[in-house]
């Protein structure tokens, strides 16, 4: 299989390229969306495209467990993000009435 | 399943502050504790009770010689040095937030128990060569500082800083998991030392996917010992905690991501050949430019906690250039440079605490004239300016003395020369300190803190400072000793430098 | 007391320092009592170091060698030595801290103890770089002396101290930073830091880089010493420092800068320092003529003591530039010259600056009629200021001119005959200060200095400045008895350094004049030249 | 005896030391008692070192009194020569020195710095001897600087008014400038002949043959005329010795006419094989000498204050005997050096009894007819005043007629100018006589009160004007048929260690005495002329002067030369020195080498934190950029 | 079958990332993790796929769709000054890195002779087997995420709590 037709057809480098393609989409989140909730959002995309070269490059290497577990682990990463992340952003609207992070830069300089 | 005592010995100095941390929050739970101070108390003894076991039984590891390990953990004797450190800069943090948490109007065990879990993350990051653990550690130690960041809730600012240290942190270590992902996909395994030689066997070493994701690895790293341009989380959220936690932040966190890269990159990596140079020459550009900017910004500071943000920032930089230098003898100045860096910057913050200034109150207005009416702190504060600015015959000069020594004699004149123009620089604000401090006279704020309050105002974080001075001073007399008796051998065995 | 015996100098130079120490521990209030400690302090040090330093044995080296630790491969040995370079430097430094101490016994009022503490800190690293003989050492001692300078400036330092104490700070730091990445450099290729070593390694590597290294070592140097054009931040930091600050910047501090030349850089490249004798003597002349030339036109006593300083220490550099043995033992002398001289300038202008708290020269007028004794003084500082013959200005200046024309170099005729325009324009600056301050009618003005003169110097004063005096006419008529013991150094390192022969003036036909009456003619004891 | 000589130049040291600590409490009678003490006792110390000297069987006695710098190839030892040159000399010093001590007892009575006067005056008359007995060079030159110290505190003696300090600051200054000859001459001597001693350097200069003496000595010979122009007041330094008169007149006399003042013509002699060497400054001395001469005595005429006209007839006179010098007339120089010293001194003393009996009044035009007021002084004035118009039979005579025929065998020109001066001379003296002690008084008030002065002030007159006249008897000229003695005395000195040195040999006996004629009595008809104007009062000067009010101008002003050198010189220096002070130093190497790059610095901190803006995004953004170099780096 | 999921997945992601009103953006992710899940089928691993399915978009996602509206802004504030700057750099960046990745990918050999050498399907991933291996090897591992399961909690509580 050539490299195109890998992709297109569910090999390997088709998964690596969904996944740093999510990467990129997720990154591109944080940079251009103002909105907390959004960048947020765009972290954890980030977090599941490492998932899906995760657990491509698991399987591509017979399955390998060690990939599955290590999914599990980042869930919990994840999870735990979630909650100190959701919890910084309503400690931020409670003071500042927003959720625009362009709003929140007084501290700066 | 059961653990035998070498495994015991491995995880136990982890395991006290977990203990803590776990602890801590029970004790917090009764609703009319604000009027009771003994629970208070009783908090912090907790706190410092786990922290100093686990001190106590990390020391006797390093004396006994034991390297024991636990499955991905190897509590080897660089991790027993960097636990030592942590445990040190927990302390300082502990015993300098004592008053100052229950100042910013917050006295509930949380902080304590965040603090303890950052630590139990900080040594499990630093004692392990297997990614699942470090990523673990890394975030373990990552997520409660970014709540801690943001704990002093009355102030407006807290949250905004947090926020951004959170979100920064968040990119940063997904980068880093991607990078562990792309080495674990091509090597098949988690533990780095492994993959590096999987990868150099396979013929791996130099396939562009490899590459990147060691890029992004040493992504995460840089980011956690924010050096530019990962470095503009630190400003702001040093500025939004409350003093210790800044100290804290700015001492442990920047150790122990360097003592973490170095274990992997020229430790565990080390097999992959050619990754070295790549390093080096990345680090060279990012450090210039840490060097540049962080002493450079640092300079127009009106705030003291910015000032040292951005100085804690440069510093990262000259550390880095103990990667640029690469030998031994380099990364033997690193962590003996960390050591002082410890004393003098946890020193530096805790200071804040001990002149008795809140919230934002921490300008240099603020400062003017307190270095009269608190002679020894204001002493401490000329040590550990001085030091800081790498003044003979302090112990922070010896830590850039070996650097560029190191430096020079791999033949980076050039960047010694950038080198010691940045320090010269950085001696302009770290004199701006002692300035305000000596060289003007009392503000209003000054005579109030000194008038209606005793001598040292925070008699705990004064102790701190002291000691930290004391460490500072004595470090300018016993490097050698330092840096033979621990650092060497830190490295000789722990990491199989030196050979 | 076998302790002492046996560690003199290690004595002597951290003496100072348990005393400042105990001094900063002692509570404020004892402001007073803190004072008279120090000062008895630094007399007993002073004592303590001429017992030590004129009873020993004549040729008897006093050193203390002791390894101290490696650090990256490079050992750093504890080594102190006392010999003919750095003797009566070592003495002087001793002799100016407690004097000057009781110079400027009322000048400050708040945190005496904290001064006198500096004041001695201040001692430590002046004695320590004097007498190390580790390039490291040196080093450390070297920077060590910024802190406490520093502070005196900045606390106790005038209007604009801030600036003046930053100034000196960073400027010179920022020469020692680059000559320390010299100083891995070479340390690095000879493993060593012990100066010998350093000069074997030194003199093994290209010559260009022998360069760069004599350049790194003489801006340092220089930035110290001042040699123009890196002179500008001696004169804020003699303006704004306190009295005393001011008396040891200029008494010992910049010596430190020629002492450095003397001791390290030259005998450490000689090839490069020959190479640079050129440039370094031109500095030196500029330094004369330039620093004269604006002192002349300062309306600050203190800034034109401070500008004449400039010119003063240009004579050193040009007469150590001169690589020959009068002129090297010409600027130590005058080293030890200018201390005294500018020292007692310097006290001289404190003793009225705290009369009548100004410094302008405007200001005053007829000083001689209300304060006759320091007039008398004053005037007796001036000519040894001015190199007034029977005065200590005289001899080092005649030697190193003399040295210098007499110098292997092409240039050393006509460089040593302009330099000597430098001696006319400083009786013209000193002189016509004297003369607005001291002379004319009294000024009539109400606010004027003068009018606040109300009391001439009382004995302590006068006690301080009596030593000064002998000293000037002391080592003005008997000079040999500071000179003698450096002949046999500086001789040897001109010969080690393979510094040029001296070039006498050859006489078109000189023909009854043979070889050895001319060897008779021109005796020349422990030198390399002798005049044909 | 000779052992004790080094006690000649110490004894007035220890007198100078005991006035100046000790004098304002011991109280004026031990003040005189210690200052005239040590210098009587110095001089009979030297009369009886003198003629020990002439025992001796070369005329030359040295004294080793150990060493004073010694390094390298230098060695400078405190030694003492005493020969007929310096001998004559230390006579003149201390005798004249100790009679103007004995006059200005009378003369400073009621000054309150009584004892700093005293102190002062020994310590000149220390340095004095210490110039012309030392040894080597730089001995000589202690004397030198610290003459010119002494005379710097003498004439600003007056120091709470504003005229006096400024004079001495100026005789300092200028001095100064020529000391810088000296030294830059001291230097290049040492450099050629590597010895400082100056027996050594003319033993090795009496080996060197004629040519030697083109290119360095010539340098170094110049460079040491310089100096002497500026001890010896000759142009262009000249300068400062007008001003000198702010001192008291004592000061003036001793300092100014008798002694400080010759001590270039000294230095010359003490040289003169090695000056003979070079002959290009032979002939600079000779010019020098005698456009001074007439220069000066030019501005002489028209002067009003006594003690200037004698000021300007001092130079005048120095330039005559740089003329003789120039001439190679050494002896000749030198002898007028000597009986300068007695009517010069004398002359001074004159005018300051003159000046105490008006209550220091120095105008002339304001005095007039004291003739009866004051016989003795009127009489010892007029013992001066013959001399030094040269009549026949004074000792100006005989020196003055030596130097113009030794010019004139140099240059005819020469000779010209050195009797213009001598007419000069002869008129401005007279007039000062005239208006002084004859005619009518002027200003009748201070006339009245005009006394004789205490007998403390007048006998040091009568003293010098006996010497002024017998003085003619060392050397009766050649041209008159004498044999000029003092050449032959002086020849062991000046041709010490010689091999071949040229001699002066003025022309024959036949044109010598017809110039000697010559010029005698045209002197002599100036003086007549300058008695005739003056006798009757001021009106005849004063329609003449009407006649050419250009020149007459330009003489009162003295050729403007000072406010000149205040436009060419001072007023340049300063000007320079503020611009090096204010442009170079502050702006250039501190704003533009020190603070610019601190202010730059700074400038690029505020760019640098502009990019900390405060934004999350903006954060994000910087971290994907260093992660995208980072890749570039790794992939690269 | 993977193309289908690979564009539900990118689709979601960059309708989140384009669309204005926050709800929709969620709901869009809530598409691309379901995307993701389909994915970890097609790899034939149930268990991720599950777990993706419950904990991601059951907890995760609801979670913070449950904030977003109790945070009562469902619209994007609008921008306080255009940061044309930021947003073309960012575009930029993002671009190219999406470009890059695909080179990337297409430029790695260790990644093709991966590809062939695993291209047989493994049998699926037991819930049985992942549980042994976490047990056995990252007992340590497990632990920690558990204490960071707390801290986060403890963290969450000490950033929210009402009353101090």
């Amino acid at each position: 299989m050539t490299g195109m037709d890998a992709i297109l057809h569910g090999g390997l480098q088709g998964y690596l390229v969904v996944a740093l393609l999510l990467f990129a989409i997720g990154l591109a989140s944080v940079l251009l969306r103002r909105t907390l909730l959004l960048q947020f959002m765009g972290v954890e995309l980030m977090l599941n495209a490492a998932n899906v070269a995760l657990l491509a490059f698991a399987r591509s290497r017979g399955g390998d467990l060690q990939g599955t577990v290590f999914y599990l682990f980042i869930i919990a990463v994840a999870a735990c993000e979630a909650a100190v992340g959701l919890a910084l952003i309503i400690g931020l609207y409670r003071h500042r009435d927003t959720t625009d992070s362009d709003r929140a830069a007084s501290l700066k300089q | 399943m059961t653990i035998t005592p070498t495994q015991w010995a491995a995880i136990l100095p982890l395991l006290f502050p977990a203990l803590g941390a776990c602890l801590i929050p029970l004790m917090s739970l009764d609703r009319d504790q604000a009027t009771a101070k003994w629970i208070r108390g009783a908090m912090y003894l907790t706190a410092l009770l786990a922290v100093a076991a686990g001190f106590w039984y990390l020391t006797d590891l390093w004396k006994t010689g034991a390297q024991p390990s636990f499955h991905q953990l190897h509590m080897d004797r660089l991790a027993q040095f960097s636990g030592i450190f942590i445990l040190v800069a927990a302390a300082m943090t502990i015993l300098q937030g004592w008053d100052h948490f229950h100042q910013e109007g917050w006295v509930k065990g949380e902080t304590l128990s965040l603090l303890l879990f950052s630590v139990t993350g900080m040594m499990l990051f630093t004692a392990t060569s297997n990614f699942v653990t470090l990523f673990l550690g890394l975030e373990l130690f990552s997520l409660p500082l970014y709540a801690l960041v943001a704990t002093v809730r009355p102030r407006p600012e807290t949250a905004e800083g947090g926020m951004k240290y959170f979100l920064t942190g968040a990119v940063a270590s997904s980068c880093f998991l991607m990078g562990g992902v792309l080495l674990y996909g091509f090597s098949g395994t988690f533990d780095l030392k492994a993959a590096a030689t999987v990868l150099q066997a396979q013929g791996l070493g130099a396939d562009p996917l490899v590459l990147a994701g060691a890029a992004l690895l040493l992504f995460g790293f840089l980011f956690k010992v924010s050096a530019a341009p990962f470095h503009q989380w630190t400003p702001d959220a040093y500025e939004a905690s409350p003093h210790p936690v800044a100290g804290f932040m700015s001492v442990a966190t920047k150790g122990v991501a360097f003592i973490a890269l170095l274990r992997i990159f020229p430790g565990s990596l080390s097999g992959v050949r050619g990754l070295e140079a790549h390093v080096q020459s990345a680090l060279a550009i990012l450090a210039v430019l840490t060097l540049v900017v962080g002493n450079l910004t640092a300079l127009v500071q009106t705030n003291v906690k910015r000032m040292l943000a951005y100085s804690s920032i440069s510093h990262a930089g000259y550390l880095l250039l103990a990667f640029v230098a690469g030998t031994p003898a380099a990364f033997s100045g690193l962590l003996f440079y960390l050591v002082i860096y410890l004393a003098m910057n946890m020193g530096a913050f805790g200071l804040l605490t001990a002149f008795g200034l809140q919230g934002s109150h921490t300008t240099f207005e603020d400062l003017r004239g307190l270095g009269w009416k608190r002679p020894a702190m204001g002493f401490c504060a000329a040590v550990f300016m001085l030091s800081l600015a790498g003044i003979p015959p302090l112990g922070g000069f010896y830590g850039k003395y070996m650097i560029f020594k190191e430096l020079v004699g791999t033949g980076h004149v050039g960047l010694a020369i950038l080198g010691v123009l940045a320090s010269l620089v950085s001696v302009y604000y770290y004199l701006h300190v002692l300035v305000a401090l000596f060289l003007q006279a009392p503000s209003a704020e000054a005579e109030r803190l000194a008038s209606d309050r005793p001598a040292v105002h925070a008699p705990l974080a004064g102790a701190t400072v002291l000691v930290a001075a004391a460490i500072v001073l004595a470090g300018g007399f016993t490097q050698a000793f330092l840096v033979q008796g621990f650092a060497q051998r830190a490295l000789q065995e722990g990491l199989g430098l030196f050979r | 007391m076998t302790w002492l015996n046996s560690h003199p100098l290690t004595f002597l130079v951290f003496a100072p320092t348990l005393l400042g120490l105990l001094l900063l521990a002692l509570p404020q209030a004892l402001g007073k009592l803190t004072r008279l400690l120090g000062f008895l302090g630094a007399l007993a040090i002073f004592v303590l170091s001429l017992a030590w330093l004129l009873g020993r044995a004549p040729g008897a080296p006093l050193a203390e060698h002791a390894p101290w630790f490696t650090l990256v491969g490079l050992p750093v040995d504890y080594s102190l030595a006392v010999d003919g370079l750095n003797f009566w430097l070592v003495i002087l430094t001793t002799f100016l801290v407690p004097l000057t101490m009781l110079g400027t016994w009322n000048s400050l009022k708040d945190r005496m103890g904290t001064f006198a503490a500096m004041f001695l800190l201040l001692e430590t690293g002046m004695l320590g770089a004097l007498v190390a003989q580790d390039l490291f050492l040196f080093y450390l001692f070297w920077e060590g002396m910024l802190i406490p300078m520093y502070f005196m400036i900045g606390v106790w330092g005038g209007d604009e101290r801030r600036y003046a104490a930053n100034k000196f700070f960073l400027y010179t730091l920022s020469g020692s930073l680059l000559w320390l990445v010299a100083l891995l450099f070479l340390a690095g290729k000879a493993g060593s830091f012990a100066p010998a070593i350093m000069a074997q390694a030194a003199s093994g590597l290209p010559f260009g880089v022998q360069c760069w290294l004599f350049v790194a070592f003489a801006v340092a140097f220089a930035i110290k010493v001042p040699l123009f054009p890196l002179h500008t931040w001696l004169p804020d930091a003699h303006v704004q420092a306190p009295t005393a600050g001011s008396v040891i910047l200029a008494g010992v501090l910049l010596k430190l800068g020629g002492y450095g030349f003397i001791r390290f850089a030259i005998p450490m490249f000689p090839q490069a320092a020959m190479h640079f004798a050129k440039p370094l003597a031109l500095l030196s002349v500029i330094a004369i003529i330039y620093g004269a030339l604006v002192a002349m036109v300062q309306r600050d006593m203190k800034k034109l003591v401070a500008y004449s300083s400039v010119s003063h220490m240009g004579f050193v550099m040009l007469g150590l530039a001169s690589f020959t043995v009068i002129g090297t033992q010409g600027a130590m002398l005058q080293m030890l010259n200018h201390g005294i001289s500018t020292g007692a300038l310097f006290l001289l202008v404190g003793m009225i600056y705290d009369r009548a708290h100004t410094r302008m020269i405007a200001d005053f007028g007829g000083v001689a009629t209300k304060m006759p004794i320091f007039t008398t003084f004053f005037i007796i500082v001036t000519l040894s200021s001015i190199g007034l013959p029977l005065t200590n200005g005289f001899v080092g200046e005649f030697q190193i001119l003399n040295g210098t024309f007499l110098s292997g170099f092409a240039w050393g005729r006509a460089y040593a005959v302009i330099a000597t325009l430098g001696v006319v324009l400083g009786a013209v600056y000193m002189l016509w200060m004297v003369k607005r301050v001291f002379w004319g009618p009294v000024n009539p003005d109400e606010d004027s200095g003068t009018q606040h003169l109300h009391s001439d110097l009382n004995a302590r004063e006068i006690a301080v400045m009596l030593p000064l005096v002998v000293l000037i006419l002391w080592m003005g008529i008997h000079p040999g008895t500071f000179q003698a013991i450096s002949e046999a150094p500086v001789a040897t390192l001109l010969k080690d350094a393979n510094a040029p022969a001296i070039r006498p003036l050859v006489l078109p036909s000189a023909p009854l004049l043979g070889p050895v009456e001319a060897a008779a003619a021109g005796h020349a004891p422990a030198s390399a030249e002798v005049h044909p | 005896m000779n052992t004790y000589a080094w006690l000649i130049p110490i004894l007035p040291l220890v007198g100078a030391a005991f006035n100046g600590i000790l004098g304002k409490r011991a109280g004026k009678r031990a003040v005189t008692v210690v200052a005239l003490g040590t210098v009587l006792a110095s001089l009979l110390l030297s009369i009886a070192v003198f003629f020990a000297m002439k025992a001796l069987p070369d005329h030359r006695l040295t004294l080793d009194l150990g060493t004073w710098m010694a390094t390298g190839s230098m060695s400078v030892p405190f030694g003492l020569v005493v020969d007929p040159l310096s001998g004559i000399f230390m006579l003149v010093i201390t005798g004249i020195g100790f009679l103007i001590h004995v006059y200005s007892v009378g003369y400073m009575h009621e000054e309150e710095g009584y004892a700093r006067f005293f102190s002062y005056m020994n310590l000149f008359v220390f340095f004095m001897l210490t110039l012309v007995l030392g040894s080597s060079l730089p001995l000589m030159f202690v004397g030198w600087e610290g003459v010119g110290l002494c005379s710097y505190l003498l004439i600003g003696y007056y120091y709470e008014t504003d005229f006096a300090p400024d004079a001495g600051l100026k005789a300092f200054l200028t001095n100064r400038v020529g000391d810088l000859g000296v030294a830059i001459g001291m230097m290049v001597l040492f450099a050629a002949f590597g010895t400082l001693t100056v027996g050594d350097i003319l033993v090795k200069a009496g080996h060197l043959g004629p040519e030697a003496g083109f290119g360095i000595l010539t340098f170094a010979t110049l460079m040491l005329f310089v100096g002497a122009t500026g001890k010896s007041a000759q142009l262009p330094l000249y300068l400062w010795l007008p001003d000198a008169m702010a001192g008291p007149t004592p000061v003036s006399a001793l300092i100014h006419a008798a002694t400080m003042v010759t001590s270039g013509i000294y230095m010359i002699c003490r040289l003169a094989p090695v000056f003979t060497l070079a002959p290009i400054t032979m002939d600079v001395v000779a010019w020098v000498g005698a456009a001074t001469a007439l220069f000066a005595a030019t501005i002489g005429l028209v002067q009003r204050d006594i003690k200037k006209v004698l000021a300007y007839s001092t130079v005048s006179q120095l330039g005559y005997m740089f003329l003789g010098l120039g001439a190679s007339g050494f002896a000749a120089g030198f002898f007028h050096v000597f009986t300068h010293a007695w009517f010069k001194a004398l002359l001074f003393l004159g005018a300051g009894s003159v000046i105490h009996a008006m209550h220091h009044e120095q105008d002339l035009f304001k005095m007039g007819g004291l003739r009866s007021k004051m016989p003795l002084t009127f009489w010892t004035m007029l013992a001066a005043t013959l001399a030094i118009i040269g009549f026949p039979g004074t000792s100006g005579f005989a020196s003055k007629d030596e130097i113009l025929a030794l010019a004139y065998a140099k240059s005819p020109v020469l000779w010209g100018i050195g009797v213009i001066a001598a007419c000069c001379t002869a008129f401005y003296m007279l007039r000062l006589f005239t208006l002084a002690f004859l005619g009518e008084p002027r200003d009748h008030h201070a006339f009245e009160h005009a006394h004789e002065s205490p007998r403390t002030m007048t006998w040091p007159l009568v003293v010098l004007a006996v010497g002024s006249l017998l003085a003619v008897f060392l050397g009766w000229p050649k041209a008159f048929g004498g044999d000029f003695r003092i050449e032959a005395w002086l020849a062991p000195a000046i041709t010490y260690g010689q091999v071949h040195l040229a001699h002066g040999e003025p022309g024959g006996a036949e044109p010598a005495l017809l110039l000697a004629t010559i010029s005698t009595v045209l002197g002599l008809g100036f003086a007549w002329f300058g008695y005739a104007t003056y006798r009757n009062g001021l009106a005849v000067a004063e329609a003449r002067a009407a006649k050419f009010p250009f020149l007459h101008k330009l003489l009162l002003n003295k050729y403007y030369v000072d406010e000149g050198v205040e436009l060419v010189i001072l007023g340049p220096i300063r000007w320079f020195g503020n611009l090096l002070w204010k442009l170079f130093d502050v702006i250039i190497i501190d704003g533009l080498g020190v603070n610019l790059p601190g202010a730059l610095t700074r400038v690029f901190g505020d760019f640098t934190a502009l990019f900390q803006t405060g934004r999350v995004r903006n954060y994000a953004l910087s971290m994907t950029l260093g992660g995208a170099v980072l890749l570039y780096v790794f992939l690269k | 079958m993977f193309l289908a999921f690979a564009l539900i997945t990118l689709l979601g992601a960059l309708g989140m990332l384009l669309q204005k009103n926050i709800i929709v953006a969620g709901l869009c992710m809530v598409a691309s993790f379901f995307g993701v899940a389909g994915l970890f089928v097609l790899l034939a691993n149930p268990v991720a796929a599950a777990l993706q399915i419950i904990v991601y978009t059951g907890a995760i996602l609801v979670l913070v769709l449950f904030v977003i509206m109790m945070l009562n802004s469902h619209e994007e504030e609008p921008a306080e000054t255009s940061r044309p700057i930021q947003r073309w750099v960012s575009v930029i960046l993002s671009l190219a890195l999406a470009v890059g990745a695909v080179k990337l990918v297409l430029a790695s050999k260790g990644l093709q002779q991966l590809a062939e050498k695993g291209a047989a399907v493994p049998p699926a991933v037991t819930l049985q087997g992942v549980g042994a291996v976490l047990f056995a090897d990252h007992l340590l591992g497990f632990e920690v995420a558990g204490l960071m399961l707390l801290a986060a909690m403890v963290g969450a509580v000490a950033l929210t709590k009402r009353n101090l």
